[in-house]
Formats: C-alpha cells, structure tokens, sequence
C-alpha cells in the first residue's frame, strides 16, 4: 500500500475510537432541526468554554467554531478561560464559572483525572457538559456528558507519517520532536506517527526523539532539532506534535543549512501553512477540523438542552494536507478563504 | 537598603498619618478591589457564598505558600523553588499514598520538602550560593524529579481520607483548605511577630552584621528559614494533591512568581528586615479576587492578563508609594 | 591604689587582613574597676583587637585569658556568655526594627507564653533612657534616627546586657559635651561596681577626664601602656603620632574673613520638623561654626541647605540671589558641598573603592567626553589620599576594608575634591585621629584663606572654638545665638581655649534651656 | 549587604589570587563545562562549527537581554517583563513589516520598547512602586496585549531582508545573531566600565542614600536604565521574529528567569553595586551549551532538567564561594 493510497482510505475513515471504546459518529450526522434551534432560542441558555491551552490558531478556531454556532443558537457565551496546560487552574477556572451557574460548559481537560472532581461537581449541578478530544476519567456518556467530539488525531498522527514517508520516498532517517507531557491530544498523535512508521516503512528509521517541556515550545523544539541534524548528520526528515514546535524546527533547518529536509507536523497553523506553500521544509500535516470541531460541540450541546439523546462520541476524520490541496483545506479547516500571506506564497 | 528610609524623628502628625495609612493601603486596596467587582458583578454571583469560598480556595495554596515566603524575604534571600517543590511533594505524598496508605503519603510529602529544604539551605549557607541560583536550579531538578518518577503522568489519589484531611473536603460549611490557610497564616504570624526566632529572621534580614555582632547565629537562622519555607511548599503539594485527586509534575508550576508577588503586595520588603505575614496573604486573596472577578466578568484570557496588571498596579501605586526602599 | 584583679587578658594577638598587618603581637589586659583607654591613630588597629575580644573576628595568633580560661578564639555567643559587651564603631543597629527591639535583640524578655514581649522592652528601655537622662523613643525604627541618638542606642543595649567587661570603641564621636558627660557619670558608675571598661576615643580631653589608664597602639603594634597618671598630654600625643604633634590648643586662627557677603538665610525652617527658624550671613573667607545639642538641628539644617529636606519657610539667597535648591545635584552645580555626618549610610559606597567613591561628585569635571577619565580620577585620588594621609595600601581597596577614620577622611576628600564655594562640614572630624584633626582643620582655614566659606558643624566645642570665625548656636531647630570668636577669647584676661570651650558650652546649655 | 565584603587593602598576591579566582571562576566554571561536553559528545558532533553556531545562535536572545539585565540588577532594580516585552514587541515588529516593511517592522519594535520603558520606569521612579511589581505587572500586561492584538496567532514575517538583518541571515559564515551578542555585549560593557552613566548606575545601586548625597539624579538613572532594558528587551523580540520569520506572544516567554540566571551565573550581585557586563554573557553562554549539551547527549526532558540543575550548582558552588552578599 503506497502512502497515497493510505491517505486516501484515511480521508474517509476515524481510526479514533471513543473513551469507552464507541465507534465513531460521523460530525456530518449532527444537526438541528429548525423547530429545535427555535427551541433552544427560546431558552435563553448560557454557555461556558473552558479550554486546556488558548495559544494556538487550533484553540482560536476551535472557539470561533463554538462561539459562531453559539450565536445561531441564541446562546450567549458568558466566559472564556485559558488553563495554560495546568489543571489546578482548569479546576478554578471551573469553580469560578459555576458561580454564573451556565447551562452549558464546553471544555478539554488537561488531565482526565485531576479534573475529574470538578467536572463532575458541575455534571451535578445540572450542566450540560460537552467534551473535546477526551473525557473526564470516570464519565459515562448521556449521564455525566452530552458527547465528545474528537479530532482523530490518532488519524492525524497516522496521516502525518505517510506525508513524512511519501516525502522521503518511503527511506531515510527521521528525528521526532514530542510534547513531554502526558496530555492525551498530543501522546495519540505520538503514539500513531511512530506505530505507522515502524509498521508500514522499514526502510525508515527513526534515530532521534527529544520530548519538549514548554512554555516556549518554538524554543525548545528548535534546540531539540538542532541537536539532532548536528548529532545524525544524514537525518532526513523531523516530525514535530504540533505547528508551534513544527516552527521551531523550520528555523533549526533554516539555521543548519537543510534546505533538503522533510518536516512533517499536526495542525494547520498560518506559517506551516506558508511555508507549504513556498515550498519550504513543511512538507505535508495532518490538519484537524477545530472550526467544524467547535460548531459539532455547539449542536451536540443543543441536544443536550434539548434532552435529544445523542451519539456518545462523535469524530471529524484527519485531513491530510499538501501543498497540492492547501487552499481548500484551509477553506474546509476554518471555513473562511486562505489569507493572502498563503495565497501569495503559492507561487 | 532600608538605612536609606529617611524619615523625620519627631515628624508632624499629619506627616506620620500619611506614612502609616500607606503602609497599611494594601488592606484598603484589597477592600476597594472587593468592593468593585462585589457591585460591578453582582448579578453575576461574586458574592455568593460558594464564590467567595472557591476564592478561598483557590488561593489558598498561595497564601500557604506566602507566609514561609514571608519569612523567607524578610531574612533577605528569596526561595524560587516553591512551585516545583509543590509539584514534586504532590507525585511523592500521591506514589507513597498508593503504596502505604495515608501516613505513608504524609511522610512522603513532608519528608520531600525537609530534603529539598536541607539541600537548599545547605548549599546556601555553607557554600555560600545566593538562594536566588540554589533555589532556581532545585526548580528544574524538582520538577525535573517530579516528571520522572512520574513518567509525567499523573498519580490519582484513590484513598478517601487523604482528600478529606488535604484540601478536598469540608468541616461543615468551612472547606478545609481555608482551614489550612488560617492555622499556617496564624502560626507564620505569631512565629514571625511574637517570637525570638522571627525577631533574629527580621534582624538578619535587616543587618546581617548586626545580627552576627548581636551574638545571632545567622547561618542557623538562614537555614531554618529556607527549610521552613521548603517543607511549606510541600504542604502546598500535598493539599493540590487532596484538592486535585491527583499528583503532578505540573501542579503549582509557576507558582513561585505569584507567590512573591503576593508578599511583596503584602508590603513585605524585598530586601529583608521587615515583613508582614497578614499582608502577605491579603495580597495571596487579592490576586485570587481579581483572577475570580476577571473571569466572571468574562473577559477574554488576553484582556484579564492585561486587566490583572493595570489592577494590581493600581492597587499597589497607592500601598506602596513612599514605603518602598528608595 | 590596691592591685585590681585583672578581667581579661589578650595575649600577643596577630591579625591580617590579606596583605595588612592589623596586629602584631599585641597584647592588653584589663582590670576590673577600671577604666582602660585604647589609643592610637586611625587604621592603628584599635576595634581590630576589639573585634577579636568581642567574638566577631578571629585571631591569627595569641590567645585571650577570661577569668583565668584561655581561649584560641572567642565566638560572638561564647564573648557574650563571657560577660563582655560592646559598642561598635561603625553602628551595628538593625536599621529596619524599633530602638526598643535592638536594645534588647537575641535577648529579649519573654512572656509567660514563651513569646516576646515588647511592650515591657519598650518600657526597660525607656527606663534606660530616662536613667541615662537621655530623650530617644523607644518605638522609633532606627533607619530614622539621627547618628547621635543611634549612638545613645546602642549605649543603652551595651548597658542593658550588664556586661562585666565593657567595650566602648569611640562611643562619643557623634555626641555633644552633655551627653559626653551622662555618658561618664555611667562609667564611673560602672567602674565603682568593678566593672572592667575599655574605652576608645579620639578626643584627648575625654580621656584625660575618665581614663585610668592607657594602651597605645601604632601600626598594629603594642607602643606603651601605662597609668593615666604618667602621661602629659604632649607625651600622650607623641606616643600615639609616634611624633611630636602640635594639639589643638596651640592652633590660633587670624580670622580670613572677608566683606562681601555669599550666602544669606532668613527664617529657614524644615517640612520635617516644626518651629525651625534659622537666620545667618556667610562671608567669603569665613569659617561660620555651629554649635547646639544633640538633635538640635544642626544636621536639618546642612540637609536644607544641600536641597536634601524640604523647606517650609525662609529664603536662601546666594551671589545675592534668592534661590531654592531642589535637589543635591542643584546644590552642587551651586558651588556647594556637604560632608555629611553619617558615613556609612550618607558619605560612601562602601563595597566600591576609593577611588571610586571619589569620582562620585566631580563626574562632571572628568572628562568633556561621556567617559571617564581614570588618569585624571587617579591623580585626584592619589592626592588626597597623601594630602590627608589616608591609611590604605591602593586606591583600589574598598571603603569598607580601612578603618573608622580613614573612611571619615574619603568622605572629606570627595568633597573637598569638587573645590566648592561653600563647604558644609557636618561632624567632619569624628572618629578621625588627632593628628588628622589638626590636619583638617588646618585645611579648612586654607580654604578660607582661599576665600571659600566654610559652614563647620560639630558637637566637639574645642576644635569648633578653635577653627570657626564666627559661632552659631543651635537650639530646637532654631539658630538662638551668635558669637564672635574675638568676644569668645577676650573678653576674660587671658584666653585659653579650655576658657572658650566651657564659655561656649554655657551658651550652648542655655540656648538649650530657653526652649 | 556589603558590611560583609572584607577585602585587603594591600593583600599578598596569592590571596589577591586567591579572591580573583573566586571571582572569576564563572569564566573556569564555563571553560570546564564546556571541555566536560567537548570530550563527553566528540562523537555526537558537540564540536562541530555548525553547533558551536547553534548555541550561539539559541543563546544570542538571551545573552542580549543579560546585558541590560545586568544594568538594571546593578542598580539595584529587577525588570522581569523582559521576556513578555520580546514577545511583544516580535508581534508588533511582525504587524508593521507586513503593513509597512522594513521601516515601520523596526520602529513598531523599537517604540514598543520605549513606550514599555517608559511606563515601567514612570510607575517606579515616580509612584515609588518597586520594579519588582511594576515589571511583574507589565509582564502580564505585555503578554495580554501580544495574545490581543495577534488574536494569538503567529503573525508571518514575509519580508525577506528582516530576517536577514534580525537574527535570520549570515554575514559570510557568522550568524547575524553573533554580531548582534557581541555588538551590543561590548556597548554594555563600555557603558558600565568606562562611562560616567555606568559609575552612576552603580553608585545608585550600591548606596542610593549615598549616592543622592554626591549630587547624582538617582531616579533619572533609574528611569534611564529600566528604560534601556526594555528597548533591549524589544530587540531580542525582533531578533526572535527575524529567526522565526514570525511574530507570536510566546515568543520569549519565561526568558525573564534565564536572564536573571545568566547575569547572577556572571557574578553580578542581586542587591546592586556590583556588576559584570562580560560574566553575564558567558553566564548566558554557559547555560546555552548546557542545554545543548544535555540534548546532545540524548537525555530524556526531565533528566535534562534534572542535570541542568546539578550543573549549574555545580559551577556556581566555586564561582559563588565567598564573592556573594550575604
Ligand atoms: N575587613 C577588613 N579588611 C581589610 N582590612 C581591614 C579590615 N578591617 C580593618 N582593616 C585594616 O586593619 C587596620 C586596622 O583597622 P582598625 O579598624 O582596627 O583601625 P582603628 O585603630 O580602629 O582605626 P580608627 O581609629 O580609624 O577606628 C587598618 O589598616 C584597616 O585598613
Ligand atoms: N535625609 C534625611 N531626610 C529627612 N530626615 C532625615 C534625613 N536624615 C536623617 N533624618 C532624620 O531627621 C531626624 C533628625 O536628625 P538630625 O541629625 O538631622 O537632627 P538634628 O536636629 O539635625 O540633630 P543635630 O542637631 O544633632 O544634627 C532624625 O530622625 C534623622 O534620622
Ligand atoms: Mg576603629
Ligand atoms: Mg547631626
């Protein structure tokens, strides 16, 4: 099976699978009738969104997706936090939301079990609960929370390692630059770059991996990448978990004199983006869904205000992205027109 | 530093009113916050009871972590570890308690912080490191340990009592993380007040000679401190840990900067020779109040860094004018 | 009179300090009962050996005998435990706690519940100060006193240890005749219950009217020690100079005084403090001294006029201009200059060298260029360093590492090295050693020969009598009264300086009293 | 602080040696290190000119905001929104090449510093608001603003000389970033020797009383030097988004603690009075080869953590010894 026939059969397919092990829903089968957003209006509902990290064009898609679909539904949003990665301060932040008591949170834990009790405070006291990517340990779907609405990145990790082996003609040695946290987005994605490259290309090596602590991602993966290219010479390609660390290796490459090498990363940030369409280090991504992801999210808590029982776990499949269908990828990502800086870049 | 305070002996009434009312502002600047967000949000429940109890506890962990700080600045070193600290005692007291149980956790937590706070001090006082480096560099190997042994997953805390005892649970209405804070602020207080050893931790801080020359065993007295402030830490770890469920390398990161911040809101010197432990945690809640109130106002994450500057700003632009050391 | 038993004896103690011999060999014992004056010149080694007998520095060699037990070295603890207490020089106050708490610091009264109690600290002490006849709040934080009352500050925490063997290293350089004379009474006292006293001072007088008996160090070396009894005052000097030195008795001034009037203050007063009211007139070429009690505004006064307090009321007129001086960068642009009376805290960096701390107020003249001109600054530096023979091997050595006096004169010499107009000398002479005090006052009349004006503080009536022109004498913030030096000298038969002195201190007392 | 420094006035030339040494082990402490590594890594390439560069380059940022740092420190001030400021002022630089190009890039960057400057400098020489508070306030201040006016996203640097000037480019084989480290390493260390500035900086911080007493404008140097830093600050955010080709808040963020290592790593006193422009360079160096080190050498996150820590202890254990204020 050649990478591009594997891309292909990803496109339509989540390799995910739910928290308790649910098939996937497709994102597609989640809609409202307009009787039932008529409802919804009427209610008058508040909503909360409390996100795990807000400094990535993947948390800002995520929430426009939710506060747009929140709009339509005549929900207002009355808070926006940003837990920094921390879960003692997810937890607060939870706390403190509960005190406007909103009938809706939407949020991704940092940490299935730290944040348990919190969420689970909230369930209690009649919040409709919605999740991204994972789920509180211990929750069971339709009575502690509505759904959760997953990005497969399992599916992305997959997607960007036959980028990676396309790229490289299915040979060479490659370096991985990971998230050293055990944070469930990024570990899946890990997991499934590595698993893809070690079953399905032999002829691919991977001869470096240094995990990454933060808070300056970009920092810390360019240093990681610069040790690998110094210390295997003939490395021929870097993954990166995400766009940030990703941009960190480019100016590594960059710095090194790589022109030739083959980055592949997650996430379909403005400068990856750029750099694809210039033709540069980035080679392809698994890009995720964050704006549909945040307008599923939004429905799904409709139907939890609605008591319309709904699919415990819902999925938008990866989405692998080259420099051939940059644009409309951006179109399908953020459903908005790629900004000129890309356009421009193109040619 | 403070032989730079220049002040009239015998000054005017009005001259000494102004003096004192400054010192004291960071208390009227505490109510004035309070009191703007009280009537500004008060639709959106600020002042329920649960809010200001959530405020408590969500401060509470650095207002215990700000009264051994106190000490700490007053003897005129500073302790950046606290917050790694925190996080390493939160694994180890989480590992020990799935092992052995509640006094096994206990142990292990404390025992955590007399370790870090031994080598600390060690370092400082007999290889002479300024507490700034020592205290740094056991930031990254606390954490460093705290990911390690961890394999930076986090550690649940399946026992029940241990919650109830540290931060999780409630005596009657009172939830007992404010309980911590109160005895820990009272202890600190009368310690640093009322006893000889925070008069010699004032007086180090204050003239190192002094103190030497007065006979006071400055080492000793630097060491305690930094051993003290280390093993409260720990007791910060272990209450995220009850609090959370969970131990983690990440809990209380960056918790040192919100630490001294809050002492030195307090009115707390820098510079030694002189701190306020009440202070220090008045500061401790202030923060906790503007970070509430911000989000409750429900500003963007952007616009309540931005908002949390200009207010403490504000706040301190009053406490502090006139008091602070040139 | 009966042989005292001896309190403690220090057996030829050696001390360096890197490439300085502090010490050689020097040995000292003291009898209770008595008063043992410790005397030489600045950088002599005198609070060295102090130091060592105190705990707070160790020994390179010798040994020290406390009733009959010999120690290689003492700690500050084991001295304390010991019976000895001591005055230090330089002020060993803890600036940022109450006078009441260092008064009684490590050793503070307790309540039943283990905790200190600082109300009863607040009452001994005040005891103390009233039994020393003395006004110092005992809640004042010591970072806002004057040098005079942190002086009586640390008297009283001396006193209140009841030490057996009390050390006093130039306890008097920041207090005036009354004060001097509280402090005596005490001593005495002290002595007649058999307590062993070792006192340092550099003025003479003092000396001659407590002092039992006399050490004198040179160079760290051990030069004499003998009764008080078998010294004149010319042999006493001689033995500390290692020369033959003309004392201040001897030093008769013309006055240089010219007419034209430079500076003009009228009804001065202070923000800080009420009812000040200072009026007076300074000439080219004039030496105007002020005398007063402690406290009695003579500090405030030198700070109004260097732009350093704020003023409530009055004019300053200068050149026959009215001006206010803001700030201490606008007095010196003036043409003025203040030797300030606290050293440590007003006068030095005292971890930066000396040339550095020189530099500080001529930056301006070093160089047109943003740099500095180091050739120039160390030819400055070298200078005055020989002009007021300043103990020091380098001009590199930090302040902190010379003695007491010799960082009293870098003080003098930075000022002195921005050639002012007008030169305020607040206390300029404490602590120096009595052949730089000559030295000193010496220069000053220089100047005022030079035509600059001289504004000479001091609570040390003899030199003031000797060097000033004109008095003036301070009382409550206010300047109460004016004496010409020919009206101090002539208006009895014959004028000896000791008349002077007593004449001045009846004024000054009185000034005091009619407040 | 400095009662303690005891130091001969005329010392024989082993003690002198002996006390220099100390002083100076900062620089044997480095060379140490480094051998450590180039005899540890030969094989893993520690050696070669490439990586030689790419510490260079990985340090340059915050070699550049050391040497300020070093200024502020000395006079006894603390500035820690530098690393909030870098972002910043990347983003704004970012902004105003894409509207404006290389002109308006470098004006936005510039002006974003002196306007931080000024307000820092404003709130703490004026409203007497120790620079501890000011700055920390500013930082959250500056990182909010960055995540507002970015909408958090990175903002793509398209122009291509920027990059080659700020930190992107090489001239001939040497990375611009080093022109910038050593270009303005030797201003500073100009300003702080040999200028008047420089002597009143540290007159300031090593005696503010004393220093006011000698005619010196302390709060206009205050003011001058927080004001520098700042500037400072927003250089190495422009050099940050000429390496990265991109503007973004993060940028920078939690540099404020390798700053301050790297100046106090160098020998310069926390307390003023006392700085080095050369040690905090090589201070800044020093960690820079650490972490390249640690990586080269293949340790997981947490272990490079871990014996970062450890080493720079290590180093300072000697360098520290005996030169620190206590
Ligand atoms: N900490 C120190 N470091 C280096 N040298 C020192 C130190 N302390 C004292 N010295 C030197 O030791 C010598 C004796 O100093 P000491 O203070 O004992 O003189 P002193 O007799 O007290 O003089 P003064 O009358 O001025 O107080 C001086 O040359 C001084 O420079
Ligand atoms: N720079 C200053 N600004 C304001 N007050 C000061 C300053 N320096 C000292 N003081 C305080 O002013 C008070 C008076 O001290 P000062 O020595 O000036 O009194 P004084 O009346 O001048 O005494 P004396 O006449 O003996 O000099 C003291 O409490 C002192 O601490
Ligand atoms: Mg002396
Ligand atoms: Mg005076």
């Amino acid at each position: 099976q050649s990478p591009d026939e594997a891309l292909a059969a990803l496109a339509n397919q989540t390799l995910s699978t739910g928290p308790g092990g649910e098939s996937p829903v497709s994102a597609s089968e989640i809609t409202l009738t307009d009787e039932e957003l008529a409802e919804i209006k009427a209610m008058g509902a508040t909503a909360a969104i409390v996100m795990h990290y807000g400094g990535d064009d993947w948390s800002q898609a995520q929430i426009n997706g939710l506060q747009t679909q929140f709009e339509a539904m005549g929900i207002e949003v009355i808070a926006t936090t940003d837990a920094g990665f921390n879960s003692a301060k997810q937890v607060s932040d939870i706390e403190t939301i509960m005190a406007q008591n909103p009938d809706i949170i939407v949020s991704i834990p940092t940490d299935p079990t730290a944040t348990a009790a919190a969420y689970r405070q909230a369930a209690e006291a009649g919040v409709k609960l919605v999740f991204m990517d994972n789920v509180p340990a211990g929750f069971v779907a339709g009575t502690d929370y509505v759904s959760v609405v997953s990005a497969d990145n399992y599916g992305n990790g997959v997607a960007s390692a036959h980028l990676m082996a396309k790229a490289l003609n299915g040979e060479g040695q490659i370096g991985i630059v990971f998230h050293a946290a055990d944070f469930f987005v990024t570990r899946q994605r890990y997991d499934a770059f590595k698993a893809t490259i070690e079953q399905n290309y032999p002829n691919i090596e991977i001869v470096a991996e240094q995990g990454i602590g933060g808070p300056d991602f970009t920092g810390d993966a360019d240093r990681a990448a610069s040790a690998m290219m110094v210390g295997n010479a003939d490395i021929d390609g870097i993954w990166a978990v995400w766009d940030v660390p990703a941009e960190g290796v480019i100016a590594a490459a960059r710095a090194n004199g790589r022109d030739d090498l083959v980055i592949t990363t997650i996430d379909l940030g403005e400068n990856v983006a750029i750099e694809m369409a210039r033709g540069g280090f980035i080679k392809g991504l698994g890009a995720q869904r964050p704006f549909d992801q945040g307008v599923t999210e939004a429905k799904l808590a409709g139907f939890g205000l609605l008591g319309k029982d709904a699919p415990p776990y819902v999925a938008l499949p990866a989405l692998p992205v080259e420099k051939d269908n940059l644009l409309d990828a951006w179109q399908t990502v953020y459903s908005t027109e790629a900004p000129a800086t890309i356009r421009d870049s193109m040619n | 530093m403070s032989d730079t305070v220049a002040v009239a002996a015998r000054e005017a009434p009005l001259a000494y009113f102004k003096r004192t009312w400054r010192q004291n502002i960071i208390y009227i600047g505490f109510v004035v916050v309070f009191a703007f967000f009280a009537i500004t949000l008060y639709d959106k429940g600020f002042l329920a009871p649960n809010n200001i109890l959530n405020i408590a506890r969500q401060t509470a962990m650095i207002a215990v972590m700000a009264v051994a700080m106190t000490l700490v600045l007053s003897s005129g070193e500073i302790d950046l570890s606290v917050g790694a600290v925190a996080g390493l005692a939160s694994v180890t007291t989480a590992m020990a308690v799935a092992w052995g149980g509640l006094p096994a956790g206990i142990a292990a937590g404390i025992m955590t912080g007399i370790t870090v706070g031994l080598i600390n001090g060690f370092l400082s006082t007999r290889l002479m490191i300024p507490t700034f480096l020592t205290t740094l560099a056991m930031m990254g190997i606390a954490k460093g340990t705290a990911m390690w042994i961890s394999g930076t997953a986090a550690i649940p805390v399946l026992d029940r009592t241990y919650p109830a005892i540290f931060g999780g649970g409630n005596i009657g209405p009172i939830p007992t993380l404010l309980l911590w804070m109160l005895v820990i602020g009272v202890i600190g207080h009368v310690v640093l007040r009322r006893t000889k050893f925070g008069r010699q931790v004032l007086a180090v801080g204050g003239n190192v000679v002094a103190a030497r020359y007065s006979g006071i065993n400055t080492s000793r007295i630097k060491l305690w401190v930094i051993v003290i402030s280390a093993v409260t830490a720990s007791i910060a770890g272990m209450l995220y840990a009850g609090r959370l469920q969970t131990g983690r390398f990440q809990l209380g990161e960056g918790d040192e900067l919100s630490v001294i911040a809050a002492v030195v809101l307090g009115g707390t010197s820098l510079f030694g020779g002189k701190g306020t432990v009440v202070g220090s945690i008045i500061g401790a809640l202030m923060i906790g109040v503007i970070n509430n109130g911000l989000i409750l106002m429900g500003l963007e994450y952007s616009q309540q860094l931005i908002a949390r500057g200009g207010i403490i700003i504000l706040a301190v632009a009053l406490s502090q004018a006139g008091t602070r050391p040139a | 009179m009966a042989i005292k038993p001896i309190a403690v004896e220090m057996d030829a103690i050696s001390k360096r300090f890197g490439g300085v011999h502090a010490l050689r060999e020097v040995s000292l014992s003291v009898c209770n009962g008595e008063i043992h004056a410790l005397l030489g010149e600045n950088g002599a080694g005198k609070s060295t050996i102090l130091k060592i007998l105190r705990g707070v520095q160790a020994p390179d060699s010798g040994s020290i005998i406390i009733g009959g037990e010999a120690f290689e070295r003492l700690s500050p603890q084991l001295a304390r435990h010991k019976g000895i207490g001591m005055i230090f020089q330089e002020m060993s106050l803890v600036p940022t706690l109450s006078v009441a708490q260092n008064v009684f610091l490590a050793s503070e009264p307790l309540t039943s519940a283990g905790l200190i109690d600082d109300r009863a600290m607040e009452q001994r002490s005040a005891a103390i100060f009233a039994s020393m006849g003395v006004s110092v709040d005992p809640t004042a934080m010591v970072a806002n006193l004057s040098t005079g009352q942190q002086q009586l500050t640390e008297i009283a925490k001396a006193l209140s240890q009841n030490a057996e063997v009390l050390v006093l290293d130039e306890p008097t350089s920041a207090l005036t005749a009354s004060e001097v004379d509280i402090l005596f009474d005490l001593l005495r006292r002290l002595r007649s219950e058999g307590k062993a006293i070792i006192y340092v001072s550099h003025r003479m007088d003092e000396i001659f009217r407590i002092a039992d008996h006399a050490t004198v160090l040179r160079d760290g070396r051990l030069i004499d020690s003998r009764p008080i009894a078998d010294y004149t005052l010319a042999t006493l000097i001689a033995d500390i100079m290692g020369k033959e030195t003309r004392d201040l008795s001897e030093f008769t001034t013309a006055s240089t005084a010219q007419d034209g009037i430079i500076l003009k203050v009228e009804h001065l007063s202070s923000k800080l403090r009420r009812g000040g009211d200072v009026s007076f007139s300074l000439r080219h070429g004039e030496v105007l001294g002020i005398a007063g009690l402690l406290g009695a505004g003579r500090s405030r006064l030198a700070r109004m006029l260097f732009g350093l307090e704020p003023i409530a009321g009055g004019t300053i007129t200068l050149r026959g201009k009215a001006v206010s001086i803001a700030s201490a960068r606008e007095a010196t642009e003036l043409g003025l200059a203040l030797v300030p009376e606290d050293r440590r805290r007003q006068g030095l960096v005292l971890a930066h060298s000396i040339q550095d701390n020189i530099e500080l107020p001529i930056l301006k003249r070093l160089g047109s260029t943003p740099f500095v001109d180091r050739m120039k600054s160390r030819s400055t530096t070298d200078e005055l360093i020989r002009r007021l023979a300043i103990k020091t091997a380098s001009r590199e050595a930090p302040a902190n590492s010379l003695s007491g006096g010799n960082q009293q004169k870098i003080v003098i010499g930075k000022w002195l090295a921005t050639d002012p107009d007008i030169l305020i000398m607040d206390e300029p002479t404490a602590g120096i050693d009595i052949g730089s005090k000559g030295e000193v006052l010496r220069l000053v009349r220089a100047l005022a020969a030079e035509g600059k004006s001289i504004i000479f503080i001091s609570s040390e009536l003899a030199e003031l009598a000797a060097v000033s022109d004109r008095i003036a004498v301070m009382s409550g913030g206010r300047l109460v009264e004016t004496i010409d030096k020919a009206e101090l000298l002539n208006t009895t038969g014959d004028a000896t300086e000791l008349r002077a002195e007593q004449k001045l201190q009846l004024i000054v007392q009185r000034g005091g009293n009619n407040v």
